[in-house]
């Protein structure tokens, strides 16, 4: 009989949601069109999703108006932090829900995008998705969409890339219950088997796990011609330095994630060698979109010198670039919908065609973008350079 | 001993050692039917190690007690006690029977503690009620669902009646932290009696009480040991209190029991006056 | 009047609050698009009220320091999500490994009852088997001082979490994968409103457990219970046996934590094995301690002062702020949950009692409270 | 597996053993005189991880060392007063709750000011060098962890066995409530035991991260529990015990981990304190204490 007490806080929510909205709502005076950011910039990914989310930033502060039937409406960014917990991303994504957002963009790491889709799907409103690269994120959902190619083409072009530099053997070290890691190590183990190579070891760790020692010591007596280890940053530059100090001398590969300069901060003349593939070269300059992006973002950067140091410096990260792209793909989708309705920005969404910074933007049936090329990028003198691009049919 | 077929309490050879300690050295005491005995000596003597091992606990390293016709506790010295013993009788006793302080309280013994332990911060009916417990009949989830309404009720009537009884009753929606010295010292025997036992078990009742009040608690025990029909074992220091009201006395030092008998006899035994006055040897 | 409430009015007063609170539930879940935020709020504090009170079943009246409320709602949540995800999607699900035959085929079978009913067993299931691990660990733990227990749930909550995840159990609970596609609490029909049940649904089987609890607090097993805490010795001095009544509080608790585990299940959607880390823990410690050791009001409240604030009223604290154009330096990421340990340290250090103490609602406190607080709180007492 | 693999992960195991064992006698000491599972231990320890990365920034590691160890102890001395000191009297779940609010406390704290993200460990140069013995390879740290474990526990127990001070310390934990009516300084006594904890907790972890690089706010959470397992599987209260728990923790995880159980070397280690509940429940060498009534 005790729950009565409820009540009383109930009327304080109720009260609360009126006159948030009735706040909203004299903030939306004018013609404002609201786009979620649905990123993670605490936790373990905090430093990825930081990045996108400089993309989205950069983008809007470029272009922040868009006409929808004739009216020119502002576009205002409504950020929220999914601390790269899945928990977390439930709340996270119903606070944009409540803030009536029109579309949302996000997140990095797939975990928490899959957590928030069924909120997005529920309440009909479109996600896009900039580097979440485990296939389970728009399966299934409707409404989420992605401008970067998945884990099973990431897997192959890594497995292509590992047997065009010759090695027969592999280890593959992945994290467990994480599915980005173990998804993409899952695609690599399958890619690199199917070309023909062995896999001689295959090791898992555990979230938070910072001693590599004991699995490491087991690749290096296996003696795999490369090692294969995608994995949040946070743990990129542990693996590396502790397989170089057991005296490791393979190749080590991994996925996107890596592409980001705290690596190389913390991991020093170790991390020479590193290859990963990802999704944009800022030094690609055959796509004219990409290299003003490049310039652009550059100066952004300049102009705030907070996000300069967050970001670790000039350099441009792929993820930079997606967010980007998605939040240019929104406002396609905005434009031809006509309207700030959200299904119908859905369903307009599903026949955008746009030439973005990571290259042409099309969905499949599934939402995901249909792309085919992939960037190889190595550590070289203590920064990420370009190696080869590598097209999977 | 004779006529022990109205023994109650019974200890043979109880030896309890800790480590190299020994607390309590093979000692045989009795208690007949409606007796009230008193357990004197000096401080550290091991009394209240006899009370915890007749009320189970501590088992004890050696010995025996049995409560009416029931062997309650039994042990002989094992594992590393087997090389560290250093008490007699070693081997005697076969098979160990090691009940748990609950269970001998079911079996009809009922303690009190030489620092009050009530349940500090529940009311004095509650305190009473918690020893109906342990008779209930109803199971968990009668319990839960109010299924037993009836026995509720009767436990409550029963609880209420003791503290009439006791004295207590006005003071019952109290919480017993709040109660004077005195009343808590009551509450504790009363919530004994709650448990309907056989065999009293008093640790020193009077610890704290100015002349008057010990002089009341002489009286009240009679009383209770007349209204419950009780057998009481009790320690205590006051020996004003110990005289008039002890049917018979044992005394022990170190352990080991140095003197038994009458209030009397008791007093005028060298051995007990040595080892309270202590003696140049 | 007042201090003579009859029993008649205070059963008046309970069926219209019932009554008042049911109608508001309906009218926000059925209006879910406008109140989005506030649905899932009150969703998640409703579900973390079960798990607090359980808790406070535990730490609170019994006296026994439990840390393993992550790990038994992991088991309540995986198991209710394995029996609640739809037999069609259940390959999109399991799309690395599949689901193992025999619980594909187990689950083929339960599919003639209507998803209400598996859902309801999942829970049920669930309960019951962290009720069995909690009466497995029980038996040598409870033995032992309170404070193994806390670290032995500790433990026992981690390697719940290392087993749900590990490769091995790839073909039962996904490994590391999660599961996603997990019905919420909207009943869906023709005929009602959509969005019904989104909040009635959490709140009836919250109210469920929570007057189970209150129930076995008040019964004489509560009494035990509490005799237990206050004195461990005296307890069994008084003939209560303390393993069974501690293996008895230890199970009703773990069986309740599961069933909210169940429902946050079902609450997020999605789940794996890190949403139940040791931080679950804590942030139920904190409600728990914030509402007040010893008081089931306390923790009810508590689970939705602290989940309204820490989700969304105080989320400004995340936000820079601006006044002025100066931003002040404070506010940024991380500083909400500075705040909240703050003010976890000051109640643990000053208002040890918490918001309710053991104090526990009663109307007549509640309507005496503005002319006479000292009073109040005596009258609030104690109820039979 | 060959012999030089199991050498190498030998010499992991007891490596990662030295640096548990140095955390894991924080506890044991707290554990002994107040009987409170220092929760915010396993934190002392992170915070000294932190430290460490800013004192390195701005100067060598011969000064930053001490000075880490020092500012270490402050910390610890300091949670000991403001949310220990004040609870003595209060029911001892109140104070293991504050231990926890501690705990809670300083990780968010570290997320607010230093964020989540992993904080590079800076290198201490002479600690990396890499030796190669045969086809065995490790850096010194790696070879000195154990022994520089084993060279402070002589000093320790010395200290405890052997000074007036340790005299102190041993009654207070055999008998709280005597030591101070024979005139012992509790609260003296309280304060040195959080010294020397948390001494050995910026050491530990100065051993501890140099091997593995980074600081996060949660680097100190699992490596906590798991030395607080140590403590209790050698024995709660005794400083041998805790290195001895220590190194079998260390050395079994290793070897977990290396056989491929890495998902159950967690779990393994909570498993052992299961077991050691059951079976020896004042651990391999602890002394049985028998409680008063």
């Amino acid at each position: 009989m005790k729950k009565f007490l409820a009540i009383l806080l109930i009327s304080v929510l109720m009260l609360s949601v009126l006159s948030g909205c009735a706040a909203t709502g004299n903030a939306a005076g004018g013609n404002v069109i609201k786009i979620g950011v649905f990123e993670p910039v605490t936790g373990e990914n905090g430093g990825g999703g930081f990045q996108e989310v400089l993309g989205m930033r950069y983008a809007n502060s470029k272009v922040n108006t868009v006409d929808i039937g004739g009216k020119t409406y502002t576009v205002e960014l409504v950020e929220v932090d999914n601390k790269s917990d899945k928990t977390e991303a439930v709340t996270a994504a119903q606070s944009l829900m409540s803030s009536k957002v029109s579309v949302v963009l996000g997140s990095y790491g797939s975990g928490v995008s899959i957590a928030a889709g069924e909120i997005f799907k529920e309440n009909k409103v479109a996600a896009i998705g900039a580097s979440c690269t485990n296939p389970q994120v728009t399966l299934g959902n409707d409404f989420y969409f992605r401008v970067c190619f998945l884990d099973p083409f990431q897997g192959t072009v890594m497995a292509n890339y590992a047997m065009e530099s010759g090695a027969k053997t592999a280890a593959v070290v992945t994290q467990l219950g994480d599915d980005y890691s173990s998804g993409l190590g899952n695609f690599f183990l399958k890619a690199f088997e199917e070309k023909g190579g062995t896999i001689v070891a295959q090791e898992q760790y555990q979230t938070n796990q910072t001693d590599f020692k004991a699995i490491l010591t087991n690749i290096k007596a296996a003696n795999p011609d490369i090692i294969f280890a995608p994995s949040s940053i946070a743990t990129a530059p542990l693996m590396i330095k502790q397989a170089r100090e057991l005296g490791i001398t393979a190749p080590i590969a991994a996925g996107d994630t890596w592409e980001n300069t705290s690596i190389i901060d913390n991991a020093g003349a170790d991390a020479e060698g590193v290859t990963l593939s990802t999704f944009f070269d800022e030094n690609d300059t055959s796509n004219v979109i990409a290299a003003d992006f490049v310039k652009g973002f550059k100066e952004y950067l300049k102009a705030n010198p907070d996000s300069l140091s967050k970001n670790g410096g000039e350099g441009v990260a792929a993820v930079s670039a997606l967010g980007y792209d998605a939040y240019m793909v929104a406002l396609e989708a905005i434009k031809a919908a006509g309207s700030t309705d959200t299904a119908k920005i859905r369903d307009a969404l599903a026949k955008v065609s746009y030439a973005g910074v990571t290259g042409a933007v099309t969905f499949d049936e599934n939402g995901d973008a249909n792309k085919d090329m992939a960037y190889i990028k190595t550590i070289k003198d203590g920064k990420f350079q370009f190696l080869k691009t590598v097209k999977v049919g | 001993m004779d006529n022990s077929a109205s023994t109650v309490l019974a200890l043979r050879d109880v030896t309890m050692q800790f480590g190299g300690v020994v607390a309590v050295d093979n000692l045989s005491l009795e208690v007949r039917r409606g007796e009230i005995v008193a357990l004197i000596g000096p401080n550290g003597a091991g009394k209240t190690t006899v009370f915890n091992v007749v009320t189970g606990v501590y088992a004890p390293t050696n010995g025996q007690v049995s409560f009416g016709n029931q062997v309650i506790a039994k042990n002989s010295p094992q594992g590393k006690m087997q090389k560290l013993y250093a008490g007699q009788n070693k081997g005697v006793y076969k098979g160990s029977v090691q009940p748990t302080p609950d269970q001998i309280t079911k079996k009809g013994i009922a303690r009190t503690f030489q620092n009050i332990r009530l349940f500090k911060n529940m009311t004095v009916f509650e305190n009473v009620l918690i020893a109906k417990h342990m008779n209930m009949k109803a199971g968990f989830f009668a319990a839960v669902f109010r299924l037993n309404a009836k026995e509720e009720k009767n436990m409550r009537a029963e609880s209420l009646a003791l503290l009439d009884m006791l004295g207590l009753a006005d003071l019952k929606d109290e919480i017993a932290n709040n109660l004077p010295y005195g009343k808590q010292r009551r509450l504790e025997i009363a919530r004994a009696l709650a448990t309907k036992p056989e065999l009293l078990l008093l640790d020193e009742p009077a610890a704290g009480m100015n002349p008057q009040e010990t002089e009341a608690l002489t009286d009240f025990i009679h009383q209770i040991k007349n209204d419950f029909n009780l057998t009481i074992l009790m320690i205590e220091h006051h020996m004003n209190l110990v005289m008039d009201i002890s049917d018979r006395i044992y005394v022990i030092d170190f352990g080991e029991l140095i003197a038994t008998g009458t209030p009397e006899e008791v007093q005028n035994n060298p051995a007990v006056i040595a080892a309270y006055l202590g003696v140049d040897e | 009047m007042l201090r003579s409430m009859t029993k008649k009015s205070t059963t008046l007063l309970n069926l219209t609050a019932v009554v008042v609170l049911v109608t508001l539930l309906y009218l926000l879940e059925i209006n879910k698009n406008s109140f989005g935020m506030a649905v899932s709020i009150l969703q998640k504090s409703v579900i973390l009220s079960i798990v607090a009170v359980s808790m406070n079943l535990l730490n609170g009246f019994t006296g026994l320091f439990s840390l393993g409320q992550a790990g038994f709602m992991a088991i309540g949540a995986y198991i209710t999500a394995i029996f609640s995800i739809s037999s069609d999607t259940i390959d999109s699900v399991y799309y690395t490994s599949g689901l193992a035959p025999w619980l594909m085929s187990f689950k083929l079978g339960l599919d003639v009852f209507p998803s209400a009913i598996r859902i309801l067993f999942g829970l049920l299931l669930g309960g019951v088997v962290a009720g069995l691990f909690a009466a497995l660990i029980g038996i040598p733990v409870l033995r032992l001082k309170s404070d193994y227990l806390a670290i032995a749930t500790l433990g026992f909550s981690e390697i719940i979490r290392a087993i749900l995840s590990s490769p091995q159990m790839d073909q039962i609970t996904n490994g590391s994968y999660g599961l996603k596609n997990i019905p919420g609490f909207a009943i869906e029909s023709d005929f009602l409103p959509v969005g019904t049940g989104s909040l009635l649904v959490p709140f009836a089987i919250a109210a469920l457990c929570i007057t189970f609890m209150v129930m076995l607090i008040k019964s004489s097993y509560g009494r035990a219970f509490m005799a237990i805490r206050e004195d461990g010795v005296a307890a069994e001095a008084m003939g209560i046996n303390l393993l069974k009544h501690k293996e008895l509080s230890f199970i009703v608790s773990s069986f309740m934590t599961a069933i909210a585990g169940g429902l946050l299940a079902m609450f997020m959607r999605s789940i794996d094995a890190r949403t139940f880390q040791i931080s679950m823990t804590y942030d139920i410690l904190l409600i728990v301690v914030i509402g007040g050791l010893g008081s089931i009001t306390g923790s009810i409240l508590s689970a939705f002062l602290v989940t309204a604030s820490k989700e969304w009223w105080l989320r400004f604290f995340d936000q820079p702020l601006i006044t002025g154009g100066i931003t002040i330096p404070l506010f940024r990421t991380g500083f909400r949950m500075v705040v909240f340990s703050v003010l976890l340290m000051v109640v643990v250090l000053f208002f040890r009692r918490g918001l309710m103490g053991n104090r526990e609602f009663s109307w007549s406190a509640l309507l005496s409270w503005p002319k006479r607080m000292p009073k109040a709180k005596k009258g609030a007492n104690k109820r039979g | 597996m060959t012999s030089t693999t199991i050498i190498q992960h030998i010499l992991t195991g007891i490596s990662l053993g030295g640096a548990y064992a140095l955390i894991a006698i924080g506890y044991t000491l707290v554990y002994g005189i107040l009987l409170l599972i220092n929760f915010a231990h396993s934190d002392i320890f992170m915070m000294a991880g932190y430290f460490m990365v800013f004192a390195m920034a701005v100067m060598p590691w011969p000064i930053a060392i001490p000075l880490v160890i020092a500012v270490t102890i402050f910390l610890g001395v300091v949670i000991e007063k403001a949310a220990y000191k004040p609870l003595r009297a209060a029911p001892r779940m109140s104070i293991m709750i504050s231990s926890i609010g501690v705990s809670y406390l300083l990780q968010n704290l570290a997320t607010y000011l230093f964020s989540a993200l992993p904080k590079g460990y800076p290198t201490i140069s002479p600690l990396k060098r890499v030796f190669q013995i045969g086809s065995v390879s490790a850096s010194l740290v790696t070879f000195l962890t154990p022994v520089l474990t084993l060279i402070l526990v002589f000093i320790l127990m010395y200290l405890i066995n052997h000074t007036k001070l340790g005299m102190a310390m041993r009654a207070v934990s055999k008998d709280y409530d005597t030591a101070k009516l024979m005139g012992i300084k509790i609260n003296q006594i309280i304060s040195v035991t959080f010294v020397i904890g948390s001494a050995m907790a910026a050491i530990g972890s100065i051993l501890y991260f140099t091997d593995r690089m980074s600081v996060t706010p949660f680097s100190g959470t699992l490596p906590g529990l798991k030395c607080f397992v140590a403590a209790v599987l050698g024995g709660i209260g005794s400083v041998p015990g805790a290195v001895l728990g220590g190194f079998i923790i260390g050395i079994s995880e290793t070897f977990l981990t290396a056989m491929g159980y890495s998902t159950y070397s967690d779990a393994f280690t909570f498993l052992l304190l299961i077991l050691i509940l059951i079976f020896r429940p004042t651990g391999l060498i602890g002394e049985t204490v028998t409680d008063k009534v």
